[in-house]
């Protein structure tokens, strides 16, 4: 570690702790009832400060990281080193600093989990809107695909669309899983759909004449806010879980490029001898589903739809 | 006499039991929500229609605006026939056609304030008009209008509600339980404030309640509805004076009277509404039925809406000898 | 409506969604670039290769191939496996019972060590030990099971060896199981594959169970058994639990899919010759009758643990019991 | 009254914490009234007044976090403090001695539970019954509050039952063990006018029968004038008047209850105007200084604003207002 990665990790700490804080000032200081309820929980700040912390290490990457995450240091001298200041957290099998694959590593995994998530909860808030609005005939049908789609086992159809096609690019990845993610928003969104459906507001635009497209995306949409942004973060979380399955069976992205996946895979068979290697990638990703449930308990309480009557 | 505005003939709206999976297997019996139903409203008046829930007036209203597709029937408004309009044409008549809605806390969208919700029918419309003078219309300061729902009161919900129906200047309102829920200063409130419109801007409207009082103070005719169907109408002061339908008689005598020496002799109703799925055969209110008259004919023949005396419609066998109720 | 024809309206519906993953899995198949033959790391002399695919009817019309296997599925016959010489059937009846064994220990654990801390927790709401077993659920929760097997595997099988690191029975003392012991033996095997799966799922149900438990809390009916004099321990147990436990059992059809997935990884990882593994390896060896049947028999199971569940609920929640007309309750207008 | 006072409530305040710590509404604010064995008690008011949190108050039912019942307040009942009751005695007096109904029929059952098992469940906690004599028990009860077939009804879940049944269920729950004291929150509000009609007639006929006393709790001034013996009335957390039925509805002496007399909907009045409160219930977190109506009192002056005044005897026996007209009357403005 250089002297210049120890201060860009520095900054990236402030920044986002002062992120965090200057959001919560901010709803303290506004009479916006909802931030302050966002910020109810402790845990919630802590996950939006971790978040915010490592995206600004995927971004700021080549600052953050010593050496070049790839780079194999000393096949022979540098192999399996234990963490040391040099080596913050260590190398790899193949001589690799860690720390840096892991700081690269985020940019793969964080990616693959904010597109393919993103694309998830888009087509399945699109699928649930129209099934739930339209009704009858055309939500029979795309619920019975649903169905179907939440029959197979996920990993299955990804398996199978990742190793028959053979090496996918990062892009198709996401499309891939983007593609296969979104039964259960799809269902989730419907039932909303459905309740809001039946409220007097909803009702009462159509009466006013409003056409079913603002309807869906001025009624309906926003006041189903709640558990899509839920969903969604959910989502980014479970889809960076597949893309780690998927690359510690080898099927995921290519070696060398890091994802904390198959930082996993590729040092599990030293596991034993030297533990930090493995333990470290999957602790990130932890440490990135827990601070995205957080978030999520806290975007639940802020959007209450159960909104207090004036006491 | 006025011509009637609105004018309804024979509307029914049968509800299909939900049949599940692709649209197959056994369809249950279908609810007779609304049973062959005929009134009409001179421009300008109120139409009272009363019932307990279950009855089919709340189904009445929003079919009339087709806000849900009637079953059969028509529905004339100003001329044109609302069930047979194409959806552009549509569009363009529930300008004149709005709707006011029991539940002041479900009715405005949460997400929108007071002006945003305000704001949108004259979007849709493409009509020019002040939010701060509709405000003004309802009774509400202008300031109220960067606020969402949830910082007003009930109250205060309802008059938005009312000044959202306006926004469009509409000719007839479906006035649909607008005060149920509110406490009883407030729904004076309101009340005092639609008949103080309707006198401005010349309205008409249906107005809904589950109890007779209400509509006291508002109705130019009452229809009592029971089991999707209307057992008795008339011009309001005679069926307060003279209720020829035991069923109102019933609910009449039911109001709770806030004069403790008019503890008068009440008639109680037994048993329940029977469900609309399967009416009763004859009379639909024969098995609930107090009248000392009540006879074999009631459980077997339909007794129709027939002119007891001019403008009074019963449906009753016995509607000459009217039970007296107090 | 009756009990029986719900039952085979639901029958003829879970038949549907097999029959469509089978035909999607077999476009999904034929679209894919390449022959099983000569898939990515075998080198295989061409002319075997294209006998194979003749042999296996790869080179006729896919419609035909589709009809073909749709007529043999319904007499049961599962095809043939070319990468492991043998009918699919005998390769599935060898793997499910692993896979079962190890999903079925591992939803009992789920659910009773779940179900236990949800009530737990929510019986003390806000408090410390809820707020501390909070934070713990959702560490776990948020693991890869994967990299929580390798941890295991580190800890207990090698480092402090109190369970063995994989296969699913000593290969000297049970080859096969004929004694008490070998079931033992075959629990003891199973301890850390089963609690691995096992304990994320718990982490989820707790999670799940706590939050069921505090909105059915919030109910008018538990003010009123509280204002009936029911002492709180009944209040809670009785009163709260079945309520909440209604939406536990939709659960229980959510888990199957989750154990499934986590079944590839996990048996890949301690070497247990379950289905999971099976149907990985036969994707990567473009086995496409395994393939086929491996996702046959997983949506098979996802599809009778949803029938399963719904049948639950309809013993439980006596709303939608399903019986006779004239007690339906009919909401109008 | 010669009777012995059988609830005695003196004092009682009940706040809430509102959320994140802002402030207090206090929802029942110092609220005395007593209740004789037989007679029926209406307690009436708006939404908001703090009827029903006084009612939950008395059987401690009341969520805590995020309410709490001051010290000070006193419940007394039998001539023990509730309030002070170890929580294992006071379930003793739970559906025992108090008994409960509440508004919505609906969510007050328990969906799983049999309407029989639901009504015995009291009766084998309280009395001991076995559970086939609690059984038995619950048929006599759902007889008793007039359902028909109650050896079928017993086995039926609450969905099965419309409101009115449902209500007469709740009705036989809280009478299983035949308590001294029925409190009836709002227990016709959710139901259809015929209905109403029976379940207060029902009420009535069972007060008759057992003899227990009525806290009736409503927003309805008809109901009360039909069915209590007196009547308390409450505004913004505070009893504003109480009075011997007749005598409220024939002196009306607050201009609260002078107001909501008139805002109701008469069928016997002609078509007319109906008089309407200005303004409306200020929060719970701000009442308003002095007394807490004369923002939307006419008659207000300078002293209503600057001292809250105490529950004055107006004359005739047993009613009090608390306004200062009743020490001030040619303070009255005159109706225009």
């Amino acid at each position: 570690m250089t002297l210049g990665t120890w201060f860009a990790l520095g900054v990236a700490l402030v920044l986002a702790a002062e992120f965090v804080r200057a959001l919560r000032q901010r709803g303290l200081r506004q009479r916006g009832e909802r931030w302050r309820r966002f910020f109810r929980h402790r845990t919630t700040a802590w996950g939006l400060g971790i978040l915010t912390f490592l995206v600004i290490v995927a971004v700021a990457a080549p600052l953050i990281a010593p050496f070049d995450p790839n780079r194999q240091l000393d096949i022979i001298q540098l192999k399996n080193q234990a963490p040391s200041w040099t080596f913050l957290l260590g190398t790899d099998v193949l001589s690799r600093d860690v720390w840096s694959r892991a700081v690269y590593g985020a940019r793969v995994s964080l990616g693959i989990g904010a597109l393919g998530a993103l694309m998830a909860v888009s087509l399945g808030t699109l699928v649930g809107a129209i099934a739930g609005y339209y009704q009858r005939w055309v939500d029979a049908v795309l619920m019975r695909g649903v169905d179907v789609g939440l029959a197979l086992p996920r990993i299955f159809i990804l398996l199978m669309a990742v190793a028959l096609w053979d090496g996918l690019p990062f892009a198709a990845l996401v499309i891939v899983i983007g593609l296969t993610s979104w039964f259960g928003t799809s269902r989730l969104v419907r039932s909303e759909v459905l309740a809001l459906r039946q409220q007097d507001f909803v009702v009462a635009a159509r009466a006013l004449g409003a056409q079913s497209g603002r309807i869906i995306f001025r009624h309906v949409l926003p006041n189903a806010a709640a558990p899509i942004i839920v969903s969604a973060a959910l989502s980014v979380g479970n889809v960076l879980l597949l893309e780690a399955s998927l690359s510690f069976l080898g099927i995921g992205i290519k070696p060398p490029d890091p994802t904390w996946g198959n930082m996993i895979a590729d040092n599990a068979p030293s596991i034993y001898s030297a533990p930090w290697s493995t333990i470290v990638p999957g602790l990130a990703i932890a440490l990135v589903v827990m601070s995205l449930n957080a978030v999520a308990d806290g975007v639940q309480e802020a959007l209450d739809p159960h909104e207090r009557e004036p006491a | 006499m006025t011509p009637p505005l609105v004018a309804v003939r024979d509307l029914v709206k049968h509800y299909a039991g939900e049949r599940r999976w692709l649209g197959l297997g056994p369809a249950p019996s279908p609810v007779r929500a609304v049973d062959g139903v005929s009134f009409s409203i001179p421009a300008g008046k109120t139409l009272g229609l009363v019932g307990e829930s279950g009855s089919g007036k709340t189904t009445i209203g929003r079919t009339m605006l087709r806000l849900q597709e009637p079953t059969s029937g028509k529905m004339l408004f100003d001329g044109s026939d609302v069930f047979s309009l194409a959806s552009g044409p549509l569009r363009a008549l529930r300008r004149r056609m709005q709707i006011v809605f029991q539940d002041p806390y479900s009715s405005l969208n949460p997400r929108m304030t007071v002006e945003e919700t305000l704001r949108e029918p004259l979007e849709i419309h493409g009509l020019k008009g002040a939010v701060s003078a509709l405000l003004d219309e309802v009774g509400l300061d202008a300031a109220f209008a960067k606020r969402y729902p949830h910082e007003l009161s009930g109250g205060q919900r309802q008059r938005v509600g009312i000044a959202r129906a306006l926004s469009v200047e509409p000719q007839f309102i479906v006035c649909d339980e607008p005060v149920s829920a509110l406490d009883v200063s407030v729904q004076a409130q309101v009340l005092n404030l639609l008949a103080d419109l309707q006198t401005k801007r010349r309205l008409t409207y249906l107005f809904i309640a589950h109890d007779l009082a209400v509509v006291r103070h508002i109705a130019d005719d009452v229809a009592v509805m029971y089991l999707g169907k209307i057992v008795e109408r008339a011009p309001a002061a005679e069926i307060y004076a003279l209720p020829r339908h035991p069923y109102t008689t019933a609910l009449l005598s039911a109001v709770p009277e806030p004069n403790p020496r008019a503890r008068k002799q009440r008639i109680v109703l037994a048993g329940d509404m029977p469900s609309p799925a399967r009416p009763p055969s004859g009379c639909p209110f024969h098995p609930r039925c107090p009248h000392p008259l009540k006879s074999e004919r009631c459980r077997t023949e339909i007794p129709p809406l027939r002119e007891i005396t001019p403008g009074h419609l019963a449906a009753c066998h016995y509607a000459e000898r009217p039970m007296d109720g107090r | 409506m009756t009990v029986a024809a719900w039952l085979l309206r639901r029958l003829v519906a879970s038949i549907a969604i097999i029959v469509a993953v089978v035909t999607f899995v077999f476009i999904l198949i034929h679209l894919a670039p390449g022959r099983p033959c000569g898939g990515r790391d075998e080198i295989v002399d061409p002319t075997i290769c294209e006998q194979v695919n003749r042999q296996m009817g790869f080179d006729r019309p896919i419609l035909e191939q589709y009809g073909l296997y749709l007529v043999a599925l319904a007499h049961g016959n599962l095809g043939y496996s070319f990468s492991l010489r043998r009918p699919v059937r005998d390769a599935i009846d060898d793997t499910l019972p692993f896979t079962l064994q190890l999903a079925g220990v591992a939803l009992v654990l789920d659910f009773l060590l779940g179900l236990a801390l949800g009530i737990y927790q929510a019986r003390r709401a806000n408090r410390l030990p809820d707020v501390i077993l909070g934070n713990v659920t959702l560490f776990v929760y948020s693991l890869p099971t994967f990299w929580l097997a390798l941890l295991l595997l580190l800890v207990f099988g090698e480092k402090l060896a109190w369970f063995p690191v994989g296969g699913p029975s000593d290969p000297v003392l049970c080859p096969v199981i004929d004694s008490a012991f070998c079931v033992a033996d075959r629990l003891w095997h199973l301890v850390l594959p089963a609690t691995t799966l096992g304990l994320v799922g718990a982490a989820g149900t707790a999670r799940f169970q706590r939050a069921a438990m505090l909105a059915v809390a919030s109910q008018d009916y538990i003010r009123t058994a509280r204002a009936k004099g029911v002492p709180e321990r009944r209040v809670v147990l009785h009163h709260q639990l079945r309520n909440a436990l209604l939406s536990f059992i939709t659960r229980f059809g959510l888990a199957l899919p989750f154990l499934l997935t986590g079944a590839v990884l996990i048996e890949t990882i301690f070497a247990w010759p379950g289905m999971g593994r099976l149907g990985f390896e036969a994707i990567l060896t473009r086995d496409y009758p395994l393939v086929t049947a491996t996702a046959l028999i997983a949506s098979t199971i996802v599809v009778a643990g949803n029938l399963v569940a719904d049948l639950l609920l309809g013993v439980a929640d006596p709303r939608l019991r399903v019986r006779a007309a004239e007690d339906l309750d009919i909401v109008t207008a | 009254m010669t009777n012995p006072v059988l609830l005695r409530v003196r004092d009682l305040k009940t706040y809430f914490v509102t959320e994140h710590g802002k402030g207090t509404a206090r929802a029942v604010d110092d609220v005395s009234f007593d209740l004789y064995p037989g007679e029926t008690l209406g307690i009436v008011g708006e939404s908001g007044c703090g009827k029903t949190v006084t009612s939950l108050s008395i059987l401690r039912l009341i969520p805590e976090p995020p309410g709490h019942i001051l010290p000070g307040s006193l419940i007394e009942f039998d001539g023990r403090n509730l309030l002070a009751l170890p929580l294992q005695e006071l379930r003793e007096v739970r559906g025992n001695q108090i008994a409960m109904i509440f508004q919505e029929p609906m969510t007050s059952l328990n969906p799983v539970f049999t309407v029989g098992d639901q009504i015995a469940e009291a009766a084998i906690i309280h009395q001991h019954l076995s559970r086939g004599a609690a059984r038995a028990r619950a048929i006599e009860m759902l007889r008793l509050v007039g359902i028909p077939d109650p050896d079928e009804r017993v086995d039926h879940y609450p969905h099965q039952l419309s409101g009115g049944m449902r209500q007469r269920v709740m009705i036989a729950m809280a009478l299983v063990c035949h308590p001294k004291v029925l409190i009836a929150d709002e227990p016709t509000t959710a139901l259809d006018v015929t209905i109403q009609a029976q379940i207060l007639e029902l009420l009535d006929q069972l007060q008759q029968e057992l003899g227990m006393a009525v806290l009736l709790i409503t927003h309805d001034l008809g109901v009360v004038a039909g069915h209590a013996d007196r009547v308390v009335v409450m505004y913004a957390g505070r009893v504003v008047e109480t009075a011997p039925t007749d005598a409220l509805f024939e002196r009306t002496t607050h201009p609260y209850t002078e107001g909501l007399l008139a805002a109701v909907p008469r069928i016997d009045a002609p078509r007319s105007r109906l008089h309407a409160i200005p303004g409306q219930v200020p929060a719970a977190t701000a009442w308003p200084t002095g007394c807490r109506f004369h923002p939307r009192c006419p008659h207000a002056w300078d002293k209503c604003v600057a001292q809250e005044p105490p529950l004055l005897e107006t004359g005739t026996p047993g009613h009090t207002a608390r306004c200062w007209l009743v020490s001030e009357p040619e303070r009255r403005v005159p109706k225009r």
